[in-house]
């Protein structure tokens, strides 16, 4: 419980809350991107500087464009009135409430059982586990996102194709 | 692959010209030579003995297709010098504002007292400095340089039945025979890209430039 | 610690002096590319017209436009600025000194540059014009396509050196060769390849089309004025000052040179890659949007992915071991 | 030249009537806009980046030349009217003074011919090469290879204006026409001063070749990009090197000589593509063709008058009886005609109507039909292309 854990866990929690509070959906979008930031730097204090780089390039950078990118293609004129709709309250409590018990159970229990981080991370052991202890998941999923990808693409063609010419539109 | 060797050539454009002198002259600083013909303001000229030319006939106000020049003629009254009844103009306003140098008042004067300037023009903080009076447009016949072109030089120069127009003839000083100035001008202009022009300053120099530093 | 913050302020004054500098040299170099003089009248051969941009920048009066998404407005130029500076801070200066070491700073490096991307695209959502939207739309298109080949780019020095430190791809550099010039093959295209994708994520022509300003006015920045402008416009120097640092950081050795290894060779070295980055600025039409991404996904992606094959290979040689 | 569409089936007619409809970006390009080229508004209808419906609205820069000229005298207008076309006012003025003289019967002097259509070369060359450094100013950008070529080409200009200067006494308001021949003859030393200009301009047009129209990067933003086709070009009235590069062959030069090009043939530089790619190289060989034009003008200028009839000394002078009459030259634009209805009133001295014809505005006329389909970038090449000035379109 150092300091920087605080203001880091602070950060999150608060960057959290204005993400679900948000009223206009641009602004939602941008406090998920603060959330993730600083959740790099939990990262960072927990002496795993390239998970942090991690964070920072595929779920600040990433996921992040991906969101604006989502906030474009649905709204192109840019007037600003892109809003997020609230679940109802009791309806939202119990579901978040119910989410956290089950994620911190499963913490705890990680924890409990688990031996304490000993030494910091080092990205030769991280590669070393992921290209040699964990490879047959690595490939999976790389396959996997291989296929996510042809798919995507398909997807596009295939309504690309459908859409009429703009220059062929017929008089009304 | 392309792409690179074009980029090189285009790099090799921009080298060649890295190297060359700057064309830029620093205008207020350095003026660069102005041709013979160069014309900017106005003036108004007084005859050898001292009497003005200006008879007031209006026709450049007539002529003048921006509707630039007001006229106000005077009585007619005895020449001090000569002695003969003429015309005189009272009041002459010139707007250099709406002015487009077209030239024509020049020719169209019948005594050549309205000429146009070679000295260039200076920036002037107010309207009313451009707007150039009887005063101002005699002042400048002392303190500048007039351009080369006159009524009758203009129409000489067109006349049909002349022939060949004498245009190599060295025209005479006009406004009350300036001193013959050097031309720092001429000499101080980087010879840059406007060569053909700066590096010849023959005609631009046979004319001699006051007050253009 | 204290060590550190006086290094991080020195670092962040030097960038910027260098940046101003850079404002000044740029307009030089442009100026007697095209045959003219440049700045000239303030100060000595005119070295204060950033100082005097700058106090007319500070002068001017800031206009939010009607409509516009006020505190994103105000916060996306001092961001990215911000953004921009991060990445100095990872730079080697001399052997073994950094701001911020760390074992993976090129990964850090990339991250934040990727991170530059949502201050542009805040600027251009908050300014309620078309254009910036445009520009901003462009510019978040852009800077994740160029990713991908940067951080291929990246790899190959990360692989042939063994590290994703820095300072130790630095070090690796002095001890054996400048991956800019040995090993040719994964070396030099890698080199280009990285400058090609800086060019591309700090908006560079030929790949400026952010903020075409034939097309899109001044793209993001068209609704800034001001010092918000001059933000905005410093940082873009920023991003490319310390981009071309971190280029000749990883490709031409840093601060290795042949006398006396320190600052001043990572100073020359940015210097000469800056030169040529504006030179090519000067020269060079830009891409349209869609020759950009073909360019980036049809050609520099596959070469990015064929030079890490390559430079893995050749690794496998055991050419440095 | 013959058109075999039955022109009122052409497709793209059936553009005026497209409504765009639902969820598009509407983006009004200008009028201020930096390349608009003076102050033109075009309403762009977009789908993402691609321009669906494109609207040019002319009209800013209305001056109301036509209906001043009605007001002003014959020997008035010529100055006037310089400031139509701003970047070849020489043609402008001649195009005027021909008419005049057309309604007048007067033919000017044989020397008068020749230093017209030396005038009207270099001022092509002018226009030409201030429109190859616009055009990479348009895709290159302000702080980029396109201002750096922009500035190359505007000091190769300065030459030729220098040389203007030198003539007429000024670098934009000539007056150098007027009705029966030409104001100022050439001064000592001129010509050699012009084969001077002309080497220059031509040893250095390579270097502005590798930085726009020999560069890849140039090329691809040009290639394939509005495709004005002949049969279209020549329904809207298309002149020019516009017209020529859509591979009709038409030059007023040629087809209609006036002027000294009665005696001198000029080749006419045509392409087939029509797309913004072969405007430019069309420009490119007009440029070259009027360089070669220059060096026999300056070297075969006959001795003579170069005015025939009697210089102007007052305003009224000119007096022209009711008639009509249309005379065009071929500008740098295409074909600059005027139409004049003369006879206003009692007097005489000045028409009844006057009309210019100017090509910029019928190229502005494509513009719906060549930006659909392109994008943003797009729409400012195909406009830089096309070379319209707005002070000619508006008048």
């Amino acid at each position: 419980m150092t300091p920087g854990f605080i203001i880091a866990a602070l950060l999150i929690f608060a960057a959290s809350i204005f993400t679900v509070r948000s009223s206009k959906l641009v602004h939602a979008v941008l406090w998920l991107g603060a959330m993730l930031a600083s959740t790099a730097v939990l990262f960072i204090q927990l002496d795993a500087p390239f998970l942090a780089g991690i964070q920072l390039l595929l779920y600040v950078g990433g996921v992040m464009t991906l969101m604006i990118f989502g906030v474009m293609l649905t709204k192109k004129s840019g007037d600003g009135e892109l809003r997020t709709e609230s679940a109802p309250a009791l309806r939202g409590l119990v579901i978040s409430l119910a989410l956290f018990g089950l994620l911190a159970g499963g913490i705890f229990s990680m924890t409990n059982g688990a031996p304490a981080l000993q030494k910091p991370e080092e990205v030769a052991s991280i590669a070393a586990s992921v290209l040699g202890e964990h490879w047959l998941a690595f490939e999976t999923l790389s396959v996997l996102l291989l296929a996510a990808m042809v798919g995507a693409i398909l997807l596009a063609r295939k309504r690309d194709a459908g859409a009429p010419e703009s220059g062929k539109a017929s008089p009304r | 692959m392309g792409y690179f060797v074009d980029t090189l050539n285009s790099i090799g454009a921009t080298v060649r010209n890295f190297l060359r002198p700057p064309v830029t002259v620093n205008y207020p600083a350095v003026i660069r030579p102005r041709p013979e013909r160069y014309h900017t303001s106005f003036a108004l000229l007084h005859d050898a003995p001292g009497d003005e030319l200006c008879i007031g006939c209006l026709a450049c106000e007539r002529i003048c297709p921006s509707f630039v020049i007001e006229i106000k003629q005077a009585p007619k009254r005895e020449s001090p010098v000569t002695g003969k009844k003429r015309g005189y103009v009272e009041a002459f306003t010139l707007n250099l504002t709406a002015c487009i140098g077209c030239e024509l008042c020049v020719q169209v004067c019948p005594t050549d007292a309205l000429v146009m300037l070679r000295t260039p023009e200076k920036p002037a903080f107010c309207r009313e400095d451009l707007i150039l009076d009887v005063k101002r447009l005699y002042a400048n016949e002392k303190e500048k340089q007039a351009a080369w072109a006159t009524g009758s030089r203009l129409i000489e120069m067109q006349d049909p039945n002349v022939g060949q127009p004498k245009v190599e003839k060295k025209p005479a000083p006009v406004a009350a025979a300036p001193a013959p100035a050097v031309t720092p001008v001429a000499a101080s202009t980087p010879a840059a890209a406007p060569a053909p022009v700066a590096a010849e300053p023959a005609a631009a120099a046979s004319e001699p430039i006051k007050g253009a530093s | 610690m204290i060590f550190a913050a006086s290094l991080a302020a020195a670092v962040v004054i030097v960038v910027l002096s260098a940046t101003a500098l850079a404002l000044w040299y740029e307009r030089k170099l442009a100026a007697r590319m095209q045959t003219r003089i440049g700045p000239q009248f303030v100060g000595p051969i005119g070295l204060f017209q950033p100082v005097a941009d700058l106090l007319k920048l500070v002068q001017k009066e800031e206009i939010v436009p009607m409509g516009a998404d006020r505190v994103l407005f105000a916060l996306a130029p001092p961001l990215t600025v911000i953004f921009a500076l991060a990445a100095a801070a990872f730079v080697p200066l001399w052997p073994g000194v950094a701001v911020v070491r760390s074992d993976v700073g090129v990964l850090l490096v990339i991250g934040f540059g990727g991170l530059a991307m949502v201050p542009v695209w805040m600027a251009g959502w908050a300014s309620f014009n078309k254009y910036a939207l445009l520009g901003a739309m462009r510019a978040v298109a852009q800077s994740i396509s160029y990713g991908v080949p940067l951080v291929l780019a990246a790899m190959v020095p990360v692989i042939l050196a063994g590290t994703m430190d820095l300072d130790g791809i630095t070090q690796f550099q002095a001890t054996h060769h400048w991956f800019g010039l040995w090993p040719i093959i994964p070396g030099l295209p890698a080199f280009i390849l990285f400058l090609l994708a800086m060019l591309a994520e700090s908006n560079r022509i030929p790949f400026d089309i952010p903020e075409a300003e034939s097309e899109l006015v001044a793209g993001v920045t068209t609704e800034y004025t001001g010092m918000q402008f001059g933000f905005v416009y410093l940082a873009e120097y920023v991003h490319t000052v310390v981009g071309a640092a971190i280029g000749s950081v990883m490709f031409l050795g840093g601060w290795d040179g042949p006398f006396a290894p320190g600052l001043h060779w990572l100073l020359l070295k940015t210097l000469c890659l800056f030169t040529f980055i504006y030179w090519i600025r000067w020269t060079l039409v830009r891409l349209r949007a869609d020759q950009l991404m073909t360019l980036c996904w049809k050609w520099l992606v596959p070469a990015g992915l064929g030079l890490v094959f390559l430079s893995a290979a050749w690794n496998q040689t055991g050419w440095s071991r | 030249m013959e058109v075999t569409t039955p022109v009122r089936t052409l497709p793209y007619r059936k553009l005026e009537l497209y409504e765009p409809e639902g969820d598009m970006l509407t983006l009004q390009l200008g009028p201020q806009h930096p390349s608009t080229h003076g102050v033109l508004r075009i309403k762009l209808h977009l789908d993402g980046e691609k321009i669906i419906k494109a609207v040019p609205y002319p009209g800013y820069l209305h001056r109301g030349v036509e209906k001043l000229c009605e007001q002003l005298t014959y020997v008035q207008m010529i100055p006037i009217v310089d400031k139509d076309d701003y970047i070849a006012p020489m043609h402008n003025e001649q195009a005027l003074v021909m008419a005049f003289e057309k309604l007048l019967k007067i033919e000017v002097p044989r020397r008068g011919q020749w230093l017209r259509s030396l005038l009207s070369e270099l001022q092509r060359v002018a226009s030409h090469i201030f429109w190859l450094g616009t055009m990479s100013l348009d895709l290159g950008g302000a702080l980029g290879g396109g201002s750096t070529n922009f500035i190359y080409c505007l000091r190769e200009r300065e030459l030729i204006l220098d040389l203007f200067e030198e003539l007429t006494g000024s670098r934009f308001h000539y007056n150098t026409h007027c009705i029966g021949g030409n104001r100022h003859d050439i001064p000592a030393g001129w010509a050699a001063k012009v084969h001077d200009a002309v080497n220059l301009i031509r040893a250095r047009l390579p270097e502005y070749e590798a930085m726009s129209c020999n560069h890849r990067l140039f090329i691809e933003r040009m290639r394939g990009v509005g495709v004005l086709t002949g049969a279209l070009a020549l329904e809207l009235g298309i002149t020019g090197p516009n017209l020529r590069a859509s591979g009709v062959d038409h030059d007023l030069r040629r087809d209609a000589p006036y002027d000294a090009y009665r005696e001198i043939p000029v080749n006419v530089q045509t392409a087939k593509e029509g797309d913004c790619l072969a405007r430019t190289h069309v420009r490119l060989a007009e440029m070259r063709e009027s360089l070669r034009l220059i060096d026999l003008l300056i070297d075969g200028m006959p001795t003579g008058p170069i005015n025939s009839s009697r210089p102007a000394k007052q305003a009224n002078q000119i007096k022209i009886p009711s008639g009509q009459a249309y005379a065009s030259l071929e500008s740098p634009r295409g074909e600059l005609g005027t139409f004049v209805v003369a006879g206003n009133g009692e007097a005489n001295t000045s028409p009844y109507r006057l009309k210019i014809r100017p090509p910029s505005l019928h190229a502005l006329a494509a513009l719906p039909y060549l930006l659909v389909g392109h994008n943003v970038s797009d729409a400012v090449a195909i406009l830089g292309s096309l070379d319209p000035i707005m002070g000619e379109v508006d008048r």
